[in-house]
C-alpha cells in the first residue's frame, strides 16, 4: 500500500503543474502541453486509487478507462494544434490576444 | 554455467550502459556524446538482450528479443546519423538545400 | 520461472536497478541540454535504456507483454529523432 | 522498491516541470517525448502493460511528435525569421508579469483540495479487478482489459470512437496550412522501407495479441499511425495517408462497431453484446476495423492529407 501512496502526491503534484502551465503559459502550444501534463496526473491517480491485486496486474476498468482517456487526450490536443496553426496562418501570433499584453513568449 | 555466464553478460552489459551515461554526460561536445551513446548503448543493449535470450521461455520470445534488438540498434544508428547530420549542418552552415544530397564525390547510386 | 536458475533473479534484480540509476543520470542530461539536440539525445537514451529494462522485468517478472512494450518503445523511439531532424531540416531551409 | 518508486516520480515531476518552463517550445516538446517514456516506465511498475503501451505509442510517440512539428513550424515561420538575440525567458517577462498571484493560488488551492480527496479514498484493491475476473469466462474474451474495453463497457469505446470522429471532422474542416515536400534522405529512405514494413507487422501482431494479453486495437491504431507518419517523413514513395484519411476509411470503425452492435446484440438480444460462440471473430472484427480508424484518425489529426 504504501508504495503505491507516492504516486498521490506525485500525481496532484502533475495536475498543479498543468494547472499553472494553462493559466500562466502564453503561448497556445504550451498551454496544451500543460493539459496533456494535467491529464497525466489524473490518470496516474485513478491508476494509484486502484492498487495492483496480488498478481501485480492493475484493475482493468482502470487500465480500460485510462486507455480511452490518452486516446481522447490526443485527439483534443491534435484539435488545438491545428487550431493554433491556423491561427499563426492568418494572425502571425502564437499566444490568443488576451494573453500576447503580456509579453511575448513563442 | 549457463548461470556464470549470465552474470557475465548482464554485468559486462551494466558496464556498457553506464560508459554510455558517463559519456553522455561528461563528454565535452554533442558529436561525441552521440558516439558515446550509440555504441555504448547498443552494445549494452546486445549484451543484456543475449542473456535474457538464454533463459527466453520459448522460441517465439526468443525471436522477439532479437527482434527487439535489432529494431534498436537500427532506429539508434539512424537517428545518431540523423541528428549528427543536423548538428553538423547548423555548426558550419551549410546551406540546408544540400541535405539528402550526396557528398560532392561521392559514387553515383 | 521456474526454470531460471536460482540466483538469476537477483542479477536481473541488480541490473535492473542500474538501468533505472543510469535512466536518472541520463535525465540530467535532458534537463541540462544545452541545446535541443543533447536533449533529444538523451531522450534517445532514455528509449535504449527503457527498452533494457523492460526487456528485463519481463523475464523477472514473467510478463511477456512488457517485451511488447519494449518493441513499441524500439519503433517509436525512431519516430521522435526522424521528426526531429525532418522538421529541422524544414527549418533551415525557411 | 520503494527507493526506485521515489526516483522515478521525482524524475517524472523534474521532467514535467522543466517541460512546462523550457525556452523554448521545441526544446519543451523534446522533453515531454521524456516524459512520456518516463511515465510508460511508470504505468509498467504500477502493474498497468495496456496502458504503457498506448502510452508509449500516442503519448510519447504521437503527441510528442506532433507539438514538435507545430512547434518547428511556428518558429520557421515566424516573420522575419530571425528572434531577439537576447536570452528568452520561458514565462512572462519580468515587466510583462502581471500580478497573476491570485491564479497562482487558485491552482495551488485547487491542488491541495485534489491532494486531499485523494488521500481520504480508501484504495480499493482488486474489488473491479475480481468482478471482471468473475464475469471474464462469460464474455469469452481472454484479456481483462479487451474485455471490458470491447464488452463489458462497449459503450464507452463507441463513444469514444464518435468523439474521435467528430475531432477529426473538425480539424479537417480547419485548411491545412502547406506542408513543403522533404528533401529525400538515401539512409532514411533505406531505413524506412524496411521499418515501415516491420511497424505494419508489430501493429496486426498487437491487434492480435489484444485477444489474450496485453494490446488491442488502440494501441495497434497507434502503432499503424507511427509507421505512416515514418513513412511520411522518410518521404517514401508509397503515399499511403492520402487514401488512409479518406472519410469512409476514417468512418470504418463506427460503422462496423455500430453495425455489429445492432446485428449481434439482437442475436444475443442486448444492444452490443454478441451471440455467445460469435463473441471472438466478431470482437476481432471491430478490433481490425477499429485499429485501421484509429490510425487513420491520427494520421488525419497530424497533419491533414493534403501535404502539396
Amino acid at each position: 500500500m504504501s508504495g503505491v501512496s507516492i504516486w498521490l502526491p506525485t500525481g496532484s503534484a502533475l495536475v498543479l503543474f498543468g494547472l499553472l502551465g494553462m493559466l500562466l503559459a502564453s503561448s497556445i502550444l504550451r498551454k496544451l502541453l500543460a493539459f496533456n501534463v494535467m491529464g497525466s496526473g489524473i490518470f496516474l491517480l485513478l491508476l494509484a486509487l486502484r492498487p495492483p491485486g496480488p498478481d501485480g496486474v492493475a484493475d482493468p476498468v482502470a487500465q480500460a478507462l485510462i486507455i480511452t482517456g490518452i486516446v481522447i487526450a490526443i485527439a483534443a490536443t491534435a484539435l488545438g494544434v491545428r487550431l493554433a496553426r491556423r491561427y499563426f496562418e492568418l494572425s502571425g501570433h502564437t499566444e490568443l490576444p488576451e494573453d500576447r499584453a503580456a509579453t511575448r513568449d513563442d | 554455467m549457463l548461470e556464470a555466464l549470465t552474470w557475465l553478460l548482464l554485468a559486462l552489459a551494466a558496464l556498457f550502459f553506464s560508459a554510455g551515461t558517463l559519456g553522455l554526460l561528461r563528454l565535452p561536445d554533442t558529436l561525441s556524446r552521440i558516439h558515446a551513446l550509440t555504441k555504448a548503448d547498443n552494445l549494452g543493449l546486445g549484451l543484456a538482450a543475449l542473456a535474457l535470450l538464454l533463459h527466453a521461455e520459448s522460441w517465439a520470445a526468443a525471436a522477439q528479443i532479437g527482434l527487439i534488438w535489432l529494431l534498436a540498434l537500427a532506429a539508434s544508428a539512424t537517428s545518431g546519423y540523423l541528428i549528427a547530420r543536423r548538428c553538423l549542418l547548423e555548426s558550419h552552415g551549410t546551406p540546408a538545400s544540400t541535405l539528402g544530397a550526396p557528398p560532392p564525390g561521392a559514387p553515383p547510386t | 520461472m521456474e526454470t531460471l536458475p536460482p540466483t538469476l533473479p537477483l542479477a536481473l534484480t541488480l541490473f535492473a536497478l542500474l538501468l533505472v540509476l543510469n535512466l536518472a543520470l541520463g535525465l540530467l542530461r535532458v534537463l541540462r541540454g544545452p541545446g535541443l539536440t543533447d536533449r533529444l539525445l538523451a531522450a534517445q537514451l532514455l528509449g535504449s535504456t527503457g527498452v533494457a529494462l523492460l526487456l528485463t522485468l519481463a523475464a523477472l517478472q514473467g510478463w511477456p507483454s512488457l517485451r511488447d512494450v519494449a518493441l513499441v518503445f524500439a519503433l517509436l523511439g525512431l519516430l521522435a529523432a526522424v521528426a526531429y531532424a525532418r522538421l529541422r531540416a524544414e527549418q533551415h531551409r525557411a | 522498491m520503494n527507493a526506485t518508486d521515489l526516483l522515478l516520480a521525482l524524475a517524472l515531476l523534474l521532467l514535467a516541470g522543466s517541460a512546462l518552463l523550457a525556452r523554448s517550445v521545441q526544446i519543451a516538446s523534446v522533453l515531454f517525448i521524456a516524459f512520456g517514456l518516463l511515465l510508460a516506465l511508470v504505468w509498467v511498475r504500477l502493474g498497468a502493460p495496456d496502458v504503457a503501451l498506448a502510452e508509449a505509442a500516442i503519448g510519447a510517440g504521437v503527441a510528442g511528435a506532433l507539438l514538435m512539428l507545430a512547434a518547428s513550424e511556428f518558429e520557421s515561420r515566424r516573420i522575419g525569421g530571425s528572434r531577439a538575440a537576447g536570452p528568452r525567458l520561458p514565462w512572462p517577462r519580468p515587466q510583462g508579469w502581471r500580478p497573476r498571484w491570485a491564479l497562482v493560488l487558485l491552482a495551488l488551492a485547487c491542488a491541495a483540495v485534489l491532494l486531499l480527496a485523494v488521500l481520504a479514498i480508501e484504495p480499493l484493491a482488486g474489488a473491479a479487478t475480481e468482478a471482471v475476473a468473475r464475469n471474464l469466462p462469460q464474455s469469452e474474451i481472454a484479456h481483462p482489459v479487451t474485455a471490458v474495453l470491447l464488452s463489458f463497457r462497449a459503450y464507452d469505446t463507441l463513444l469514444e470512437i464518435a468523439v474521435l470522429l467528430v475531432a477529426v471532422v473538425a480539424v479537417q474542416a480547419a485548411p491545412a496550412p502547406p506542408q513543403r515536400a522533404l528533401a529525400h534522405d538515401p539512409v532514411l529512405a533505406r531505413v524506412a522501407a524496411i521499418t515501415v514494413p516491420l511497424a505494419l507487422l508489430v501493429a496486426l501482431y498487437l491487434l492480435w495479441a489484444g485477444s489474450s494479453r496485453s494490446g488491442g486495437a488502440f494501441q495497434a491504431g497507434a502503432v499503424l499511425a507511427g509507421a505512416v507518419l515514418l513513412a511520411r517523413f522518410a518521404s517514401l514513395p508509397l503515399d499511403p495517408q492520402s487514401r488512409l484519411t479518406r472519410p469512409p476509411v476514417l468512418a470504418l470503425g463506427l460503422a462496423l462497431f455500430i453495425l455489429i452492435g445492432l446485428v449481434a446484440g439482437a442475436l444475443a438480444g442486448a444492444a452490443l453484446g454478441y451471440p455467445s460462440g460469435w463473441v471472438k471473430p466478431l470482437v476481432l472484427a471491430i478490433e481490425a476495423a477499429l485499429m485501421v480508424s484509429i490510425g487513420a484518425t491520427l494520421v488525419a489529426l497530424f497533419g491533414g492529407s493534403k501535404t502539396a
